[in-house]
């Protein structure tokens, strides 16, 4: 199975053949590199840019003015703050301008922690990204949905950002791309560029096929009936997981919702789980003081308070200054499994 | 790099005009800048009364670099997309719209807040254009942000055609950094952009002088490194402007590289409404032109009252119109906000309030 | 009595004369014009910058490491989205850099709403402000607060921020400030500047006092028994007056708090609160997604679910791309006196 | 602006020395240099070691930069305050820092997520310092935000003594507006200030070759639209870097202006160990500089076989040592947030999670 690196790799390319797509570019997004992540090598129309995050939000905006459709990379979403008027512009022009242009840029970050990236490369861009009205922010948890989501992004006419989760990129899903070959390594033999010189190299893409994961559905990877987790990103699996082992060993069984979409989120499927349950955990990676969980968890509060059976929870990323680069310091300032766990268990034994 | 004095000889000679040096402007050509340039400061006049009279609030806008904005308005390749110019302009462009053809009551209904509004439905303030029927990209408050957008339409127009985007600012905004992406980005070896790159030098920002703060006096300088050539030219002087948007022009389009231009302009009626609006004594680019209009009888004193109450007249007329106009409602609150999405479950169509 | 603007004019000249302060500077802060509000008028260490916000948020930064203490200013908080990375690392880089330098920086510049500012002068900046971890953020909501938290901000060793509510800069206080003259037409003579020529004018001014609002503490500006409102910046008094209103006419009697701090927030003062009447209404203006008061709500649903007697409540601005400049967007977009009363109106009909 | 050869004449002619053109660095200074070159190259392999073992994770550093590094460290004005040179770095200057004292275990105690770090206590990459002592500012990741921090210390400068700020950033880096915003503020009229900025041009950024994307060839041509002087100088000749950086500290410190340098220098060890740290062919600025040394007979093989080893028995101890000492802890997570403060009533000394 494809990683979500070339599940992303393969929705630009789809990107590019079906649906339009005129620029891939970014920091060492074309070649030889394709990304510092590998995202982006092979693509025809991909190019690197100088080492100016706003002349490359900026250009994108343009190339969407005019009638391309541009998806641009901040290489570590750590390097998009200062970029936050270009993508409130991107995100008001149209509702400022009468509506007169479209602007149907992506823009696609790595975000979030899990590679020992240190202060700046460890940030979460979610609880940014939430506060930009006229975005749609997505973020998926596996590849496929990484290659749906994509595709979405590409589609909208309106800006839609894709956060990667770093800690992520380079892991395997559990089911195939449309058209994606069955074999892992013909996959990698035919769409990863090869260590050393790439000055021939030529990708040999495999006819993957459209496959939508529409903007604002959710999915829910576990159901259950005692209480509802809802995560998206980096610890959704770890959610998944900890969902799993707490019901093996009491038989307490939840909702784990993967958000897939910030904004819009699917709110219609996480009342209706809140109102089955009663019992709420979110999670999620972000800073805790103004954090997108606690937005999710004010509506839930607003449109379900007397649903509620007992105190919900939200487990975050720690008020501090960055995640240092000693692993016991990304261990205790992110939610890690045993944390979800303990969380989870928690909120099982608080009494009705 | 164009020369001052390229201009076909033919222009300079076979027809009367305005000289300056030894260019020459067809008298039909400065009739028609004039006008517009008239109309211009009618129209910023007028928004000025609004400001004050409660028909409307803030007003900002171009009294002062009408000579300049006209002649640009004019020689625009007007149209939609990318084989046309595109236009990234800042808060002053009022007379480069007229000369384009915008009628004054579409920037009276911004001022006036309209629901009518074309360019932002009552929403921004005055001379935040927006028609994508002319590729004018919406005019943001953030001082220098079109710079960096600026090369974004000029690589689509690279591929298609012989359009040139146009990017516009003023001097103190020069000290942004997107001000230097879009050189950068302009100029990249093999990918250079036919970027028409231009400050209105009004000596100003706000209240802090140019000179205090840059020490370059002209922003071309800067272009210099990036191997962008340029030109200063007088603000006040319809002739001089012609020609310099004309050669910027024809160097762009035929070379597809950037080119920089620096309009030395007033600001006649101080920064915006909050320092007042008042009038400053600086030179006067329409009292100017007219001098020189009516020493070689182009014009009579009377025509000039004549076309200034006209101007004046078609001004208050389309307050007068847009005052009967609706407002927006509170309906309205959430619309544009996003372009219909056949893959958007939740906003299929436009923003319809949290999911 | 002063306006919160000439207060914080008083502040800074105390702070340039008794408090160290190096630098006051920014985009139109020095001589002729004193800023864009007149807060900077007549003071000796005020300069004007060039047009470039990052510049200046990186001199205030070189100014602190090099041991002046400037306060500098972003003319609209609007205007302070392309330097989020900047204030990052101003609040990270003690904590990065193993505590060997301070950063006694001060960032003051307007937020909200309330001047027909149209899109760029009417956001809001305190949901973004708390999240940068090692600043602290202020906002007060009268003149004297603004000088005694002005005070403490330019004492304080950390960068701290100064937001200042744009609808209040010109409304007068209630109380003097230590030192200021009774008479309000001597205090404009004294420290305002003149209209016009202002080439040979000097202020003449009074000898203000020290007066210490200390940080993470709010005030209680109205007590009451049967519901806690918790505001700060422009919607403060409109939270009072709805609260006196409602008191009034039905009786319910609500405790107020103003935060004025941001973070770090009076926690302490809160949930006492809370505790003792439980209800709840959050008020403030910024956008509903991802807002500082869904924090405060979730602190509270996490240490006091159990003591709220009905549904807690919280309004804020609406997530729309931008405030048009029409009266009819922004009284539709942002709270307003009746929205407050309404909403107050509600907690108190809830059943227990 | 400093002519090249404005040394003075007894330095070129008295004693016996490696040459440059008419430059001669006198053979004391040559070893002093030469063998913090060897140990900076030592501290850095041994880093990149670590990356590669487990003990550390992350390596990037200044393999290559070591000529100029080592001649930019000896010459700066030491010391706490703004009366001496402020030091804005970027991730590549160990050999700066080690000239100008540092001991190579405090790097390698970074390296090492040690909670002995005492230039971030573990939490930073490698090369990332911070010391107050010396006036070296910390180090961040983002690229070029040191641009726009540098005209501050350098503000504070010009009121006290003769201090300069120095700030070092790469080419690619040049492209961010932070650049320019240090060129524009050091350059004000009547407020100039003493900044030398300094660019390490290696041709790359990462993957992007600079001459894919600058059309400049050298960033100190930016400089001149401002009055900013410049010289561009071989980064792998420690002669040469010696005297360019002794001529742009003589213009800054007497003058109070800024000065811009550009060293052309070589990337041996790839971008960071993200692309794998290998071991590149470019030339080598330690084994020139040997050659040289050899040809005069200022050194034997011998001798220069005893400084590698002994530089690289010096950062084996060094490992050895640390990998003793202790690491940062649980509760050390919030330690640094905040200065204690009279005036916080949460917060009267450190961070202690929400309030
Ligand atoms: C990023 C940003 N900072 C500050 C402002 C506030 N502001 C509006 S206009 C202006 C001065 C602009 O001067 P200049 O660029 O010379 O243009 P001019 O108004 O003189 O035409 C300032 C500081 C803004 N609009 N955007
Ligand atoms: C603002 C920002 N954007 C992107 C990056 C990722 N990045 C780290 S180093 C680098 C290349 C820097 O090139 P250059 O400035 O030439 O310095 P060099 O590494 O060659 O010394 C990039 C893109 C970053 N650290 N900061
Ligand atoms: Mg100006
Ligand atoms: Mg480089």
């Amino acid at each position: 199975m494809a990683t979500m690196v070339q599940a992303v790799r393969l929705a630009l390319h789809y990107g590019e053949t079906h649906l339009g797509v005129t620029d891939i570019f970014g920091e060492d997004v074309g070649p030889p590199l394709g990304g510092v992540f590998t995202a982006t090598q092979g693509l025809r129309t991909a190019w690197n840019s100088p080492l100016d995050e706003r002349g490359i939000v900026g250009a994108a905006m343009g190339i969407a003015y005019a009638g391309g459709r541009p998806v641009c990379e901040i290489q570590f979403c750590d390097y998009g703050f200062n970029i936050i008027d270009l993508l409130k512009v991107a995100g008001n022009q149209r509702w400022a301008g009468a509506g007169e242009f479209d602007l149907p840029m992506v823009l696609m970050t790595p975000s979030g922690s899990g590679i020992r990236g240190s202060l700046y490369h460890s940030h979460s861009f979610e609880s940014w990204a939430s506060r930009l009205a006229g975005w749609k922010i997505v973020m998926p948890s596996t590849p496929l949905d990484a290659y749906g989501l994509m595709l979405s992004a590409i589609i909208d006419p309106n800006p839609v950002m894709v956060l990667l989760p770093k800690a992520l990129l380079r892991v395997k899903g559990d089911n195939l791309i449309p058209g994606e070959p069955d074999d892992e390594g013909e996959l990698k033999r035919r769409i990863d560029a090869p260590v050393g010189d790439r000055a021939h190299w030529q990708p040999n893409w495999p006819a993957v096929e459209k496959y939508i994961v529409p903007l604002g559905v959710g999915m829910l990877v576990r159901e259950g009936t005692d209480a509802t987790i809802i995560s998206y990103g980096r610890t959704l699996p770890l959610c998944a997981q900890a969902a799993d082992q707490v019901r093996e060993s009491t038989g307490f069984s939840c909702d784990v919702i993967d958000l897939r979409s910030i904004f819009p989120y699917d709110w219609k499927m996480i009342a209706a789980s809140v109102k089955k349950t009663g019992r709420v955990l979110i999670v999620n990676e972000d800073t805790e003081v103004t954090n997108f969980g606690e937005h999710i968890l004010r509506r839930i509060v607003e449109e379900h308070f007397y649903d509620l059976l007992v105190r919900p929870r939200v487990l975050m990323g720690r008020h501090v200054p960055g995640i240092g680069l000693n692993p016991v310091y990304e261990q205790n300032t992110v939610p890690q499994l045993p944390g979800i766990k303990a969380a989870l268990e928690a909120l099982a034994k608080d009494a009705v | 790099m164009p020369k001052k004095n390229s201009m076909p000889v033919k222009d300079r000679a076979v027809k009367a005009g305005i000289a300056t040096g030894e260019e020459v402007l067809p008298v039909e050509r400065c009739l028609q800048i004039h006008r517009i340039m008239v109309l211009a400061r009618a129209l910023e006049e007028r928004m000025i009364k609004m400001s004050k009279s409660g028909e409307g609030f803030f007003w900002i806008g171009g009294p002062g670099e009408e000579a300049f904005n006209t002649c640009l308005g004019f020689q625009v390749k007007k149209g939609e997309g990318p084989k046309f110019d595109y236009l990234h302009f800042h808060y002053r462009n009022s007379a480069t719209m007229l000369a384009m053809g915008m009628e004054p009551i579409d920037a009276i209904r911004q001022m006036a807040m309209a629901w009518t509004d074309s360019f932002s439905r009552g929403r921004n303030f005055p001379s935040h254009f927006s028609r994508k029927a002319w590729n004018v990209v919406p005019v943001s408050s953030v001082i220098e942000v079109q710079f960096a957008m600026a090369p974004g339409t000029a690589i689509m127009q690279k591929r298609h055609g012989d359009g040139v985007t146009i990017v516009v600012g003023g001097d103190a905004g020069a000290a942004q950094g997107d001000f230097t992406s879009c050189l950068l980005w302009s100029s990249r070896p093999g990918n250079e952009l036919p970027v028409i790159i231009i400050t209105m030098n009004n000596g100003w920002g706000i209240s802090t002088s140019h000179c205090s703060q840059h020490s370059c006096e002209h922003t071309i300088e800067r272009g210099k490194a990036f191997g962008i050539p340029g030109e200063v030219v007088d603000g006040n002087d319809p002739v001089a402007c012609w020609y310099a948007v004309e050669r910027a022009f024809r160097y762009s389009r035929s070379t597809r590289r950037p080119f920089m231009l620096e309009a030395m302009v007033a600001r006649l009626n101080g920064h915006s409404s909050s320092s007042g609006a008042l009038r400053s004594d600086e030179p006067d680019c329409i009292a100017m032109f007219e001098d020189r209009l009516l020493a070689v009888d182009v014009l009579t004193q009377s025509k000039i009252d004549q076309i200034h109450s006209q101007a004046h007249a078609e001004c208050d007329d389309a307050v007068a119109q847009v005052m009967r106009e609706p407002r927006p409602g509170f309906g309205d609150i959430d619309k544009f906000t996003y372009s219909p999405s056949e893959v958007d479950a939740v906003y299929p169509g436009d923003y319809t309030g949290l999911p």
